[in-house]
């Protein structure tokens, strides 16, 4: 189906913060996957869980603490300052909060053409046409290169966002979180977009979200991160049909238990004080959630492992 | 009729002229049932439920010949006085961000134990031991020492059980719930939904819920109010409406939301063009200039919520569906 | 739009038409400020007595009061009419107080902008890198904040003597931590936002992104919190100038005419009243303008 | 919490040193000594020289600072260039006044701040509201001196209440004390209610929308008891940090009303003696409104800690 190049390699990335002198706070840690070009890899998980950190990551905003990034074979962990900036039109973000994603006193006109002024490619009427055009191709209503971004709505604000990116004809976007603060109307609209320019600009896409309804949707494949790891990765319809970690199965039933009541039970999954990752206890991230543990999870971190062909994951039980 | 709401109309001043972000809204709740109000953001489903309690800002206006009952009771013309021995004793209400509802510098039991003292004149011993208790019947482990906990030492979760059990603690009648698992995870969504329909059905209290997302108050409600720009465009018992859906709105919104079970690259049906400004509503029915079936009738008159039964499946629309 | 309705709740505690909002008390301070700023700068073509002429003869007259003198040939007698009165040692208290706005007014404006202009580079840099520098960067503005003011003018006035220029750039350093901490602040605040993550992300220069991006965002609370400083430059001036530390005499000033009328002030009470009056009014009107700038711009900022 | 502390504690002793050691270094570049303050207008060229050899003034400055800073550690604060008197001596006579003028101002200006700001934020917007608001603008706009002026006129020289100026200290009478305490007093506390008044009134506007008080509305709480229990404490962080900026500066900033009104402050000490280039009390002097500075900065901190959980967690 895919020309099988690889787009993005991530190698083992780890992000640390310093919150204080003695204190690191591990968002991220030892993350690996690739996507191919053309493809769009979902990242799933729930808030916390250290998605963000992953993209953040990628772009090299800030770089992660160690770990390899390689876009089309050039590491971006590695090379030069000044290599970098002449990379990054190749990779490119649409964040969630497109309000705090757009410079409040600039025109969306000024915000999109950004790319094109940092190229310094074109005239001003040139580069005001071409910003029109995208503004057309992203379903903005070209009048509208004046105005700014608190004059329009949260959907429109998300076109921006995507027109910004897609001027530099990014290899691979990503997408954290882009329709999450989105009515439901509007967010159809918007990954109707994604889809349609997807197809047409080839685009390669890191699609980040909390929701596993749109991930599947949108994505080929599918990675589900816990507490800064991986748990599992495979195919959108191969994963969302036989779930293999048990958090993967939490998530889902999740989904469907919305529509369908149950009685109160005891296990309930919400009753941990701390949603963050303090100190990794040994063993399996989600032990203590989880109610198929055995013994060897609450004392050795499981590895990714192939089950099949395009199927990884990171369990003592499931394997 | 536990509660009835006629003709309400909320007016606010804004710099830009008024805006009513309820135009005109009529519904009826019984006794024990569950009431799903669902629309979009700025629909005007939270400034409804919050006109309910009297909780709007200063300087907003309710139509004259609103009503609000609520157990023979006309709420609108109860001086401050009076709701307030109504609010979190009859009626109680829970608020989407647990976070920002608790008083970010008061131990949670003793937010807990407040209205407790103020509406059953409990001592704060008694209050104290209650508190634990209700935490405890929310399905907070280790309770008592969580009490002595503050609001940012919890997880998401286990605020909104703290809220939760904070609107239960007198035994209200009816709840409101607004958007109460919109913060919080999915797997936790489900958890306090599970609750919330455990506690409705043991206190047999009623309840609004107030949510954008179709599918939940399709599992969690008995009766639904669909709004969309500050009115109700259709409203039925929960089964009929979902077997039914008369409203385009109600149907492109239904349509609208991705499904998991969806093969991937599906395009989505999506409802045209943006919510409309609050200021300057469109004329006729509100939703015409995004209808696919508008025609010069919707452009120009509003159409009513028919029929009159406020018991029967109405619809506001010149061409409902069939 | 995501929450419009809570937009409007909040809306309808916030902003109010323009005319409604600014009210009669900006525009009386604007009336109040220009007068002073006209006095001041065309000082010299009004019908004014000189401002450090004695009338020995009539020491602390009251205002209104007309003298009667001989014009030098002792023949035609002349009428001054001292609106104010005068001072105890005879002197106008009109012509001086205008003269003396010039002071009040030179300080009050040129003092913030030192601190604007230094302060905002300083706090920018410091908000924008963090690090090290930072906190290099503050700890040496704490230092400053914590130093007695007094102390580090009166040794400006020891050490480099008596004088306008002098009392502004003192006055002008010591403003600069205020600054510093405003401006970092209001850099953190914005780049922390995602706009200028996407700046990065597309390439944009750290040059580019703080002159771009984040400054066009930070001017306008900064020139806000310029316009509070100014009445504060001013009480400052005043201040030295009542401790006999500001400009050297004869040079009229209004905290030295307040300070002038401090013996007679029961038998005399306008010497010092009357300035006081002036530097009160003057003081009050950029207190009223730079709130009312600032409730403005909180409520445009409140749209962004 | 107490690494927080410790660490905060040890930042503002640094602050201690460099004011210190700056104050040094500008009294040193100062032209003119304490030696011709003491030998008078006509000394000889060598009796200075010999007067500043005694004094120790001709050794370099950094062994100078580094003597007093030793001595200060024990307890020694040197000794008065031109009157040898000790200066702790001079110090705690004067300390006691400025101390009790500050304190009576204070609490002056919170008993006019808070209630006001209260009643202000909670009928916000309405004529008593703007009412408020004018009169503490023109508070805020009358200068220490004028205030001061002002005040001795209407009640000392008009009135004939209080003493226009002159101190009697305690042994004279309690009543005596504080009558001649009041004038200084008023003068500051008039000034500092209104901003005071005004960040507790905004901050409490601010609190008063946040959505844990309409959750203590729907409560059914009166708004008495949301005003004073749920909305006072997460409004008076800024309050705090002003009234700390305050009192820190008053130690040293009070010299313009010690002077008008004549009080044997350490403000008025501290002009006496860089008039006089007595830079061992200026030292003393600095060090202590400095120390007083530091003091109160440490307490603002404590006191949100203690305010606010929030701030515990993240010293934790």
């Amino acid at each position: 189906m895919f020309n099988q190049r690889t787009i993005l390699d991530v190698q083992n990335i780890r992000v640390e913060f310093r919150i204080e002198k003695r204190k690191t706070l591990r968002a991220v840690s030892g993350v690996s996957f690739d996507i191919k070009q053309g493809e769009t890899l979902g990242l799933v998980g729930e808030s916390g869980c250290g998605k963000s950190s992953v993209a953040r990551a990628i772009m090299q905003l800030p770089p992660p603490t160690s770990g390899r990034v390689l876009l089309e074979g050039d590491d971006l962990t590695e090379v030069s300052k000044k290599q970098l900036r002449q990379l990054r039109p190749k990779f490119q973000i649409v964040f969630q909060d497109s309000i705090s994603a757009l410079n409040p006193r600039q025109t969306i006109g000024a915000a999109i053409a950004m790319p094109l002024h940092i190229a310094n490619n074109g005239s001003r009427s040139e580069q005001k046409f071409m910003v029109q055009k995208m503004m057309a191709q992203v379903g903005i209503d070209p009048e509208y290169y004046n105005l700014r971004p608190f004059e329009l709505s949260g959907g429109q604000c998300q076109r921006v966002q995507i027109a910004r990116a897609l001027m530099t004809n990014p290899h691979l976007l990503i997408c954290d979180e882009p329709v999450s603060s989105l009515d439901v109307s509007v967010q159809a609209q918007i990954i109707n977009l994604l889809e349609d320019l997807r197809c047409r600009y080839g685009l390669t896409m890191l699609f980040i979200s909390h929701d596993l309804a749109v991930v599947k949707n949108v994505c080929d494949r599918v990675a589900v991160m816990y507490m800064g790891k991986l748990c599992e990765i495979g195919s959108s319809d191969d994963l969302y049909r036989f779930p293999l970690h048990p958090y993967t199965e939490i998530l889902l039933n999740a989904v469907a238990r919305i529509e369908q009541p149950r009685a109160l039970s005891d296990a309930q999954t919400d009753v941990m004080d701390s949603p963050f990752p303090a100190g990794s206890p040994p063993g399996c991230r989600f032990h203590q959630r989880c109610n198929m543990k055995q013994g060897i999870c609450s004392e050795t971190e499981p590895e990714m492992k192939r089950v099949r062909s395009d199927r990884w994951v990171a369990c003592h039980v499931r394997e | 009729m536990l509660l009835m709401v006629n003709r309400l109309r909320v007016r606010i001043p804004t710099d830009r002229g008024p805006v009513c972000p309820v135009d005109g809204v009529s519904f009826t709740l019984e006794r024990g049932k569950t009431l799903g109000l669902v629309g979009e953001s700025g629909c005007g489903k939270t400034v409804l439920c919050r006109a309910i309690l009297g909780l709007l800002p200063k300087g907003t206006m309710l139509s004259k010949d609103a009503e609000i009952i609520f157990d023979g009771q006309l709420l609108n013309r109860l001086p401050e006085r009076g709701l307030n021995k109504i609010r979190g004793r009859e009626v109680a209400m829970i608020f989407q961000d647990p976070m920002t509802a608790l008083n970010p510098v008061m131990t949670v039991g003793r937010q807990l134990s407040e209205p407790l003292v103020h509406h059953l004149g409990m001592t704060a011993k008694d209050a104290k031991r209650k508190a634990t208790q209700l935490m405890a019947a929310t399905g907070i482990p280790n309770a008592e020492q969580r009490a002595r906990l503050y609001p940012h030492q919890l997880s998401g979760g286990l605020r909104q059980r703290i809220a939760i059990a904070m609107a239960l603690a007198c035994e209200p009648r009816l709840l409101i719930a607004d958007e109460p698992t919109t913060a919080l995870d999915a797997t936790i969504q489900a958890d306090i939904l599970d609750l919330l329909s455990f506690l409705h059905n043991e206190k047999r209290m009623a309840m609004i819920l107030i949510t954008h997302d179709l599918r939940m108050a399709a599992a969690r409600t008995q009766n639904i109010a669909v709004m969309y720009a500050g009115k109700i465009v259709e409203t039925a018992t929960t089964g009929e409406l979902f077997a039914n859906m008369r409203m385009p709105y109600t149907r492109a919104l239904f349509n609208a939301i991705p499904r998991i079970g969806n093969p991937t690259h599906r395009v989505l049906k999506t409802i045209v063009g943006q919510p409309p400004n609050p200021i300057d509503p469109p004329q006729g029915c509100r939703f015409s200039p995004r209808c696919l079936y508008a025609s010069l009738k919707c452009k120009a008159e509003e159409p009513p919520l028919l029929p009159e039964d406020p018991l029967a499946h109405r619809t506001a629309c010149w061409h409902p569906l069939t | 739009m995501a929450h419009p309705i809570q937009n409007t709740e909040s809306a309808c505690h916030g902003p109010m038409p323009l005319s409604e909002k600014l009210g009669i008390g900006f525009w009386l301070s604007v009336g109040w400020i220009a007068l002073v700023f006209a006095c001041a700068i065309f000082a010299d073509l009004l019908p004014l007595a000189e401002y450090d002429a004695m009338d020995w003869k009539n020491q602390a007259s009251p205002p209104g009061f007309r003298a009667i003198r001989s014009d030098s040939h002792g023949q035609s007698a002349i009428t001054t009419v001292y609106v104010f009165g005068t001072d105890t040692m005879g002197r106008d208290i009109l012509a001086r107080l205008i003269y003396g706005a010039r002071i009040s007014l030179a300080v009050g404006l040129i003092a913030p902008m030192i601190g604007l202009v230094i302060g905002g580079i300083i706090g920018m840099l410091a908000g924008f890198y963090r690090g090290r520098a930072e906190t290099i960067v503050m700890a040496i503005m704490d230092v400053i904040l914590a130093f007695p003011g007094l102390v580090l003018l009166l040794a400006v006035y020891f050490y480099l003597g008596p004088g306008l220029d002098k009392m502004i750039f003192a006055l002008g350093f010591l403003t600069i931590p205020a600054f510093t901490r405003v401006a970092r602040a209001n850099t953190l605040n914005f780049s922390q936002r995602d706009f200028v993550t996407a700046a990065r992300a597309l390439g944009q220069s750290d040059i580019h992104i703080l002159a771009r991006e984040i400054l066009p965002n930070i001017v306008m609370p900064m020139i806000v919190y310029a316009l509070l400083i100014v009445s504060y430059m001013i009480v400052a001036e005043g201040s030295l100038s009542f401790l006999a530390l500001g400009v050297p005499p004869p040079t009229p000033s209004w905290g030295g005419m307040i300070a002038g009328g401090k013996e007679m002030l029961d038998e005399a009470a306008h010497v010092s009243l009357i300035p006081a009056l002036v530097m009160f009014l003057t003081v009050l009107s950029f207190n009223l303008i730079g709130d009312a700038v600032r409730a403005l711009v909180d409520a445009r900022e409140g749209q962004l | 919490m107490f690494r927080h502390l410790i660490k905060k504690f040890l930042r503002l002793l640094s602050v201690l040193v460099a004011v210190t050691a700056l104050t040094f270094l500008m009294m040193d570049v100062l032209p003119g000594d304490v030696a011709y303050e003491i030998a008078g207008a006509d000394a000889t060229v060598e009796g200075v020289k010999a007067l500043r050899e005694a004094l120790g003034l001709d050794r370099h400055i950094f062994i100078r600072y580094g003597d007093w800073l030793a001595g200060v550690v024990q307890g020694d604060f040197g000794r008065s260039l031109l009157t040898h008197e000790p200066v702790a001596n001079a110090i705690f006579a004067c300390l006691p006044v400025t101390l009790e003028l500050m304190m009576i101002s204070q609490i002056l200006a919170l008993v006019l701040a808070i209630p006001i700001g209260i009643i202000s934020a909670y009928r916000s917007r309405s004529g008593l509201d703007r009412a408020f608001s004018a009169t503490a603008f023109a508070f805020m706009s009358a200068p220490v001196f004028v205030m001061a002026m002002v005040l001795i006129y209407i009640f000392a020289l008009k009135l004939r209440w209080l003493p226009a100026t002159g101190f009697a200290p305690l042994s004279e009478g309690l009543l005596a004390n504080i009558r001649s305490l009041m004038l200084p007093a008023a003068s500051l506390a008039l000034l500092e209610w209104a901003p005071l008044m005004r960040v507790l009134r905004s901050d409490m506007i601010a609190t008063l929308q946040e959505t844990f008080i309409l959750s203590a509305k729907a409560k059914g709480l009166s708004a008495r008891k949301i005003l004073f229990d749920h909305a006072l404490k997460p409004s008076s962080f800024t309050l705090i940090t002003i009234l700390g900026i305050h009192i820190g500066h008053l130690v040293g900033g009070a010299v313009i009303v010690e002077s008008i009104f004549a009080l044997p402050g350490i403000g008025r000490l501290l002009v006496g003696a860089i008039y006089s280039r007595d830079l061992n009390m200026v030292q003393g002097c600095i060090l202590l409104i400095t120390l007083g500075y530091v003091v109160v900065n440490f307490l603002v901190d404590a006191l949100y800690s203690f305010l606010d959980p929030r701030v515990r967690a993240q010293a934790d």
